[in-house]
């Protein structure tokens, strides 16, 4: 499918192919929800010379290394602290922070509020899939009620964020929520976070078959995917199975929008244009003299 | 440097001047006593020359913001004191791995945990050090004078450009809080290294490639050479490998990195130190008081001698060895429980001989009590 | 051939006073056939005739297509009507009534049809691009000229402009109430019987409205545009579709399922080594489902490849 | 307005002779044929009824649970087998009793029937059995008339409605009379034809007792072998008097051609042939030949006018008369005055009608298809997915035999899918998993003994149990699962999981119909169980008990990237729109139609479906 004016989108114009196929598991949603990412980034018209792609630590952020793009893979919970300094410095760049639920909510929460509330243009896509993956299948943030995992074998008793209404909250410019069986509106919705002037916050509704889903029965990949719109089942009946899934309501599309001035611009045009600095989009890369 | 102007000026001031004269244009933090000072100056002067000057949420973002802008290629510095500069060590940890230039200015305070805020100590020496964990090449440089921590942070930033390294300005309150009179030369005059960048063509270029100086070329985002950094363990290509001939090659590498450029690296003061038969070894604050007591010991006909090294780590051992030979005794005064002590103690080769003067009390240490013990030391011997 | 210029009218009389009156009224199951003929048949016995209606019943009414049979006269024995012997047929439906204009009287029936499309499923069965639909093809006003004595109304329509689309039935009541001798006040006495209290006057509206229309010239709906659309998508020929080349790259690919469980038309298979095959090429309509959704980005569909040596 | 009504109305000339004024309102009432057997079974004061739902005889119970409670205990059964054994018992009590079915039920009944006819009865017991010719909803068109010969039961046959209510009155006077259980036979044409009808009172007849006499109530083998004798007495009787029946109409017409005929088919030869000589007998079985021969000797040519099978035209050319019938009309399908027509036109009895050419129209095909968010959508989906080999059974599922669903491979007859489903994996050809799907009425009406024949066979299969809480293809009648009775009170309800596991099964699971998800998970797991596995399909029918709708669905046409996934549901409400992508035409939803069972959404992968904001 390829939008009007754009070269038919291959993703492999877009990947390290040298590197695949990936570590990730069979059925892992982050793979399409990479799909989505460069799909929208080609839509986009977005260079790859100039996307650049942070990621934190878990398999959220083994993602990036498959971009063929510029890709920081930081530390655990950090990549909005990164991007935001790469932001700043290099305003030129298209940043993406790619994060995970235990990433970005949280080692990472602290970081994620005051990136919403800074609303530095930057897009952060926070890849949901309810658990620790890569430590093994450990509860997270967003690991639904009732749930199993490794560290709570008889079922997780905490309640779960809502990172969309805490982004909204904290002020992001745009929040946004997709699934990964919805690629194509996952991928429009990336492309509104993209084009964004400002801090834009996407969170995808990710599978992870293989620890999650195994460890909750909730079936093969394919069920998993389907699962994902699961809660739109209607009770005007009354739900005759009972089932506890994703919490929060699964509202997809923009969540919120706050149309606040995006930081770099305030930056540039308060503080450094007085100084007789800072052109719409100076970096400070670059030697002065 | 220039002729310039001569200024008083604060300690934390002479070091964001001299950021800025190093052509630093990208400052994070986090406010934190006693180096705030450093922060409210970058953030005056930083809009001046274009620069950005952003507080981050913590001290781990700070550190994070420098080391991205870094990657952005911008010149970067951060400063702290100890809480936050243990909040800094893990991603001061990946900047080491992924050799991204960037300044750490660390203003030690008295601790552990929050301890004296406000009184001054020289506690984070080990720290500065080891803070991160596993192996890893660090630099630190500690001034003892406003002036040089105008200097050795121009000094710093050379460093981590050149050698692609993290380098940690490490000073103590007094001299942070000291107001001295500086030279400060002209703008323009100040000799500022640049990273290697990469250049060529993308097809042949490694972002980790060892290189004939062991300094791999950077790559600037834009430029079109599409790298990937990493924390884990990288070769060449920068890809992450467990493959162990290649992680040794490429540890080995990343550790051996500064040795080869001790040149670079090494600085180190000595006073009246070639005939020492006490040598007096210091940093920062407690270095000048040593001076002092070593300029009265000589008066009095003690032959003692000061060997400060301005290049903590790592520490110019080759010198010190050369001085350490001859002395019959050593005396480290520190303003903790004794950490520089145990790498002299180390490297004098002979461990009974080296005396401490360890202070926890938050009060520098008098020149006074360093004579004192350089003429105990005098009289009895070690 | 335009049917606004044929005869307005084309009176016909039951010239045997002995044979009973046929009127067919089909539609689609769940549209009100039966409300349409129980009132039909309740005003005929109440105008003095013996009535018999028939309708079939079970897997017919689900979504199907439905009939009902109606006859009145002085003596009626059959139920059902013989083919081609109903002088009058309803249909609620477009397609419906094109499937039994057949049983219409060929010398002076009347057809009575809502142009209403409820296009079934299985018309676009075949779903590779570009594909015709199955629907009926001829258009209200070929159907109306061919059967001379037609009357193609948007029911649907005008009762969604009264307030509810419901009322349709009611709408063509009114017109099949112009073409039998019964009072229009008869019409509608019957009808509120059949209508909940509340929908009374909206029924009687439709009625009317269904009477006022065919009273006057028109034969076909004034909305042609409509009909234009529908020509356009009807006729829509199997262009020459683009060929497309699907393509799983083996080495990639982890055998993860999805692609095979949400494939549309279940074209994909996975096969002994746990690959994703193309196990029914020609079922492939490139939705590019599969490729979207495989994660590991092994499946590749080009839409339109340059296919060296196609025809 | 009303004035300019009348003006333009007179202004067309009406079809038929416009009465100047109303004519005096028709006597009686319009009734189908169903309703009227259900007022002549009040009629005659029956006290007991009892059925299985079956298309075209559903309505016979309803229309008798519609008679007050206190005049009689109507009740749906299980199956048919236990309507009849009910109404035996009843018989047995003394009173006036009542069971109905359609055909197929009939053979479900036969192992009580067969002994029936050897017993009698006490109470006058009439067993109503409606045929479908043509077979508009059934999986075979069998004809009832050849199963009361078998029987050796009367098989009456009104004609139109008046006829069905006054024989069933009757029927039950005659089952007394010669202490035999009487057959009504209707025929769906019958049964959904609404005419007018004259009604008449009840009339309860005194009531009887149980009458202690196990020589003619315990069928033991001494005791039927002294039974036997009495049936060819009965039918001998019963010949009698069928030739004197108030019901034999002779009529006599034209000399050259005589007709044979009962039932509906009268009514096509009155509208084909009014004027041949005609002979409609009551009862195809058993038949007054003495009467017939008569008839045959007053005419030229004798023709059998009957639907189905040549059940008359056999017995009577086996005694010797010559009558012509099958050699001329069809013995498959439901007649029609048509069909009538094209018979008497190749015996050489009508000219032939010009033929006329049909005009050329193509209508789309437009089978019937699940209701809008019918819960068995989900199910067959699922295992549409699992590429299995599903033995189906009698129910609206079995249109999931159709595209696009297309995923059912057999079905024999109610309840046989479980059993079907052990044959098959019994025969250890088949690689597929192999699945029995039964809706919950089709469960308890045969599906349990052969569960339990699976479970005790140990048989690798799935059974996926459909139970939507009604028997939704008759329309909606309640069953033991559903926890109400015919008259729609409260009472003991059966609970699947319990009684699935009392069966032995290890593996059960139930599942929400309208969770895509877990219906495929579910199913593919209970695919992989070795052994019986049960999954519980739980959603009401969307039709009963009350209407249940949500905000229907809306397809955001631009978000919609017409993969087409939902239409594989082949739910009605979704259509393809003029808009198109990439060459596939869009999908629309009809609103009046979807019920926002939400399975589209769920299934569609652009999110472009979503509830419409009401």
């Amino acid at each position: 499918m390829a939008a009007e004016g754009i070269d038919e989108f291959d993703i492999r114009d877009y990947l390290r192919t040298e590197l695949l196929p990936h570590f990730m598991c069979p059925g892992c949603g982050h793979g399409i929800a990479l799909r989505a990412l460069l799909w929208a980034v080609h839509e986009e018209r977005i260079a790859k010379d100039q996307l650049a792609i942070v990621t934190g630590i878990g398999c959220s952020g083994r993602v990036g290394g498959y971009i063929d793009a510029n890709t920081f893979h930081v530390t655990h919970g950090r990549p909005l602290t990164f991007a935001t300094g790469l932001a700043l410095a290099r305003p030129d760049l298209e940043v993406v922070v790619i994060t995970g639920d235990g990433d970005c909510l949280a080692i990472g929460g602290n970081h994620l509020i005051h990136a919403c509330r800074r609303n530095l243009r930057m897009t952060c896509l926070m890849l949901n899939n309810e658990i620790y993956g890569m430590t093994g299948g450990q509860v997270s943030p967003t690991t639904s009620e009732a749930r199993l995992t490794t560290t709570t074998p008889y079922g997780n008793a905490e309640p779960t964020f809502d990172a969309c209404g805490l982004a909204a909250a904290a002020g992001a410019g745009l929040v946004g929520r997709g699934m990964t069986l919805q690629t194509v509106a996952l991928k429009n919705l990336i492309r509104e976070a993209l084009a964004y002037r400002g801090f834009s916050f996407v969170e995808i509704l990710s599978d992870c078959t293989e620890i999650f889903g195994r460890k909750n029965d909730l079936g093969s990949s394919p069920e998993m995917i389907l699962r994902q719109k699961g809660s739109m089942r209607p009770d005007f009946y009354g739900n005759t199975v009972e089932h506890p899934f994703r919490p929060n309501n699964l509202t997809t599309g923009i969540i919120a929008r706050n149309e606040r001035p995006e930081y770099g611009d305030t930056y540039r045009s308060e503080v450094l244009a007085p100084h007789g600095h800072g052109g719409a989009a100076a970096g400070v890369s670059a030697p002065v003299e | 440097m220039g002729a310039g102007q001569r200024i008083n000026l604060q300690g934390n001031h002479a070091c964001a001047l001299g950021a800025i004269a190093a052509g630093c244009r990208f400052y994070a933090g986090y406010p934190i006593t006693p180096s705030s000072d450093v922060a409210e100056r970058m953030a005056l002067e930083l809009p001046k020359v274009g620069g950005v000057f952003i507080q981050m949420e913590d001290e781990i973002a700070s550190m994070g913001a420098i080391i991205g802008a870094s990657m952005g290629g911008a010149k970067v510095m951060t400063a702290t004191s100890g809480p936050g500069f243990s909040l800094k060590q893990e991603n001061l940890g990946y900047a080491c791995m992924v050799e991204v230039p960037c300044v750490i200015v660390d203003v030690m305070r008295g601790g552990p945990s929050t301890g004296m805020p406000t009184r001054p100590a020289q506690g984070d020496i080990m720290q500065a050090r080891w803070g991160t964990h596993g192996d890893h090449p660090i630099v630190v440089l500690a001034p003892s004078s406003v002036s040089e921590a105008f200097s050795e942070t121009i000094r710093a930033f050379n460093i981590a450009e050149t050698l692609r390294t993290p380098v940690v300005l490490l000073y103590d309150e007094v001299v942070g809080h000291l107001v001295e009179t500086v030279q400060v030369p002209d703008p323009g005059s100040v000799a500022r290294a640049e990273r290697k960048w990469a250049t060529g063509a993308r097809e042949a270029f490694q972002p980790y490639a060892a290189t004939d100086d062991d300094i791999p070329a950077m790559a600037r985002p834009g430029d079109g050479y599409r790298c990937h950094a990493t924390g884990l363990t990288h070769g060449e290509r920068g890809l992450p490998t467990q493959n162990p001939a290649e992680v040794e090659r490429a540890m080995q590498r990343l550790l051996g990195k500064l040795e080869r450029h001790r040149d670079v690296i090494d600085r180190f003061e000595t006073f009246a130190a070639e005939d020492a038969e006490i040598l007096v070894v210091a940093i920062g604050i407690t270095a000048r008081a040593a001076k002092r007591a070593v300029a009265e010991a000589r008066r009095q006909g003690i032959a003692a001698g000061l060997f400060r090294p301005v290049t903590l780590w790592p520490f110019p051992e080759q010198p010190f060895r050369a001085l350490a030979e001859r002395a019959k005794a050593i005396l480290v005064p520190e303003m903790n429980a004794g950490q520089l002590s145990l790498e002299i103690e180390r490297l004098s080769g002979r461990p009974a001989k080296v005396a401490r003067i360890n202070r926890l009390s938050g009060e520098p240490i008098e020149p006074a009590e360093i004579l004192k013990t350089i003429e105990e030391l005098a009289r009895h011997g070690r | 051939m335009n049917a606004l210029d044929k005869e307005s009218a084309s009176p016909h009389g039951n010239r045997d006073a002995a044979r009973p009156t046929n009127v067919l009224i089909v539609g689609v199951g769940g549209q009100g056939v039966l409300m349409v003929s129980k009132v039909l048949a309740a005003l005929c016995q109440s105008e003095g005739f013996e009535v018999k209606q028939s309708e079939v019943h079970g897997m017919a009414k689900r979504g199907g297509s439905v009939f009902s049979h109606v006859r009145f006269g002085e003596q009626v024995w059959s139920p059902t009507i013989p083919r081609g012997e109903a002088d009058i047929v309803v249909a609620l439906e477009w397609a419906e009534g094109v499937r039994w204009l057949d049983h219409l009287k060929r010398d002076g029936g009347t057809f009575i049809a809502d142009t209403q499309r409820i296009v079934p499923p299985i018309s676009f069965r075949n779903r590779t691009r570009n594909a015709a639909s199955a629907y009926a093809p001829e258009t209200p006003a070929e159907v109306v000229a061919l059967v001379g004595n037609g009357f193609a109304l948007d029911a649907t329509s005008m009762a969604t402009g009264l307030g509810d689309r419901r009322v349709a039935n009611t709408v063509l009541l009114g017109a099949l109430s112009t073409v039998l001798p019964f009072a229009a006040e008869h019409w509608l006495a019957v009808i509120e019987q059949f209508v909940p209290a509340k929908t009374k006057d909206l029924n009687r509206r439709a009625f009317l409205a269904g009477r006022d229309w065919a009273v006057s010239a028109e034969r076909v709906p004034a909305a042609a545009a409509t009909d234009a659309v529908a020509q356009k998508v009807t006729a829509r020929a199997i262009e020459t579709a683009p060929a497309h080349l699907l393509t799983i790259n083996e080495a990639w690919c982890k055998g993860c399922d999805i692609c095979v469980k949400m494939c549309p038309e279940r074209c994909l298979s996975l096969n002994a080594r746990m690959v994703a095959e193309l196990a029914r090429p020609d079922a492939c309509t490139a939705c590019h489902l599969c490729e979207w959704l495989c994660p590991d980005f092994a499946i590749r569909i080009e839409s339109a490849p340059a296919v060296k040596g196609a025809s | 307005m009303d004035h300019v009504l009348e003006t333009r109305a007179s202004a067309r000339t009406p079809i038929a002779e416009s009465s100047s004024a109303p004519a005096a309102q028709r006597a009686g009432r319009p009734l189908t044929g169903n309703e009227a057997i259900a007022r002549g079974a009040w009629e005659a004061g029956i006290r007991v009824a009892a059925a299985y739902p079956g298309t075209p005889s559903t309505e016979i119970m309803e229309s008798l649970a519609d008679y007050p409670a206190e005049d009689l205990h109507a009740q749906w059964s299980t199956n048919e087998k236990v309507a009849l054994d009910v109404a035996i018992g009843a018989s047995f009590a003394g009173v006036r009793a009542l069971a109905s079915m359609k055909h197929v039920g009939l053979n479900v009944a036969a192992d009580a029937l067969m002994s029936l006819t050897y017993i009698g009865v006490n109470g006058g017991l009439v067993i109503v059995v409606c045929d479908d010719p043509g077979i508009h909803s059934s999986q075979n068109e069998q004809d009832t008339r050849l199963f009361s010969r078998f029987a050796m039961v009367p098989c009456l046959e009104p004609a139109d409605a008046q006829e069905a209510l006054v024989m069933t009155r009757e029927a039950f006077d005659l089952s007394e009379r010669f202490d035999t259980p009487v057959i009504i036979r209707s025929t769906t044409r019958l049964s959904h034809t609404r005419s007018l009808v004259t009604l008449g009172e009840r009339t309860v007849p005194p009531s009887g007792h149980f009458r202690e006499d196990p020589r003619k109530n315990v069928m033991v083998p001494a005791h039927a072998r002294n039974r036997h004798p009495k049936l060819i007495e009965r039918e001998a009787a019963l010949r009698a008097y069928f030739a004197t029946s108030g019901h034999v109409r002779w009529e006599t017409g034209r000399r050259d051609i005589g007709i044979i005929t009962a039932g509906t088919p009268y009514a096509y030869v009155k509208e084909v042939l009014p004027d041949a000589s005609i002979l409609k007998l009551p009862a195809a079985y058993p038949l007054p030949l003495d009467l017939i021969g008569r008839f045959c000797e007053s005419v030229e040519r004798v023709l059998v006018v009957e639907e189905l099978e040549p059940a008359m035209e056999t017995e009577i050319r086996a005694a010797g008369l010559k009558v012509e019938g099958k050699a001329f009309f069809p013995r498959v399908g439901e007649l029609a005055p048509e069909v009538v027509r094209a018979g008497l036109e190749s015996a050489g009895i009508l000219e032939p009608q010009p033929k006329v050419e049909p005009w050329q129209l193509t209508p789309p095909a437009r089978p019937p298809v699940l209701c809008s968010g019918c819960p068995h959508t989900m199910s067959y989906m699922a295992l549409r997915a699992l590429d299995a080999r599903v033995a189906g059974d009698i129910g609206c599922y079995t249109l999931a035999a159709l595209e696009p669903l297309r995923s059912i491979d057999t079905c024999v007859s109610m309840g046989s899918s479980i059993a079907n489903a052990v044959g098959i994996a019994k025969a250890g050809t088949e690689a597929k998993p192999i699945i029995a799907t039964i809706g919950d009425s089709t469960f308890l009406h045969a599906g349990i003994p052969p569960l339990i024949d699976a479970v005790y066979n140990d048989a690798n299969i799935t059974v996926i149990i459909l139970d939507n809480h009604i028997t939704a293809m008759t329309g909606g009648q309640d069953h033991p699962g559903t926890g109400r009775n015919l008259r729609g009170s409260e009472t003991a309800r059966v609970d699947f999981e319990q009684m699935v596991r009392a069966c032995g099964v290890k593996w059960v699971r139930k599942v929400d119909s309208y969770n895509v998800a877990e219906m495929y998970q579910a199913c593919r797991e209970a695919a992989a169980f070795k052994g019986v596995a049960v999954v519980i399909s739980d959603r009401p029918c969307v039709l009963d008990p009350v209407k249940i709708k949500g905000p229907p669905l809306e397809v955001q046409a631009k978000n919609c990237i017409a993969c087409q996934s939902c239409m594989n549901l082949g739910c009605p409400a979704l259509g393809w729109s003029e808009d198109m992508f990439e060459g596939h035409h869009k999908v629309r939803i009809n609103a009046a139609l979807c019920i926002g069972c939400t399975l589209c959404a769920q299934i569609c992968p652009s999110d472009c479906i979503h509830p419409s904001v009401q």
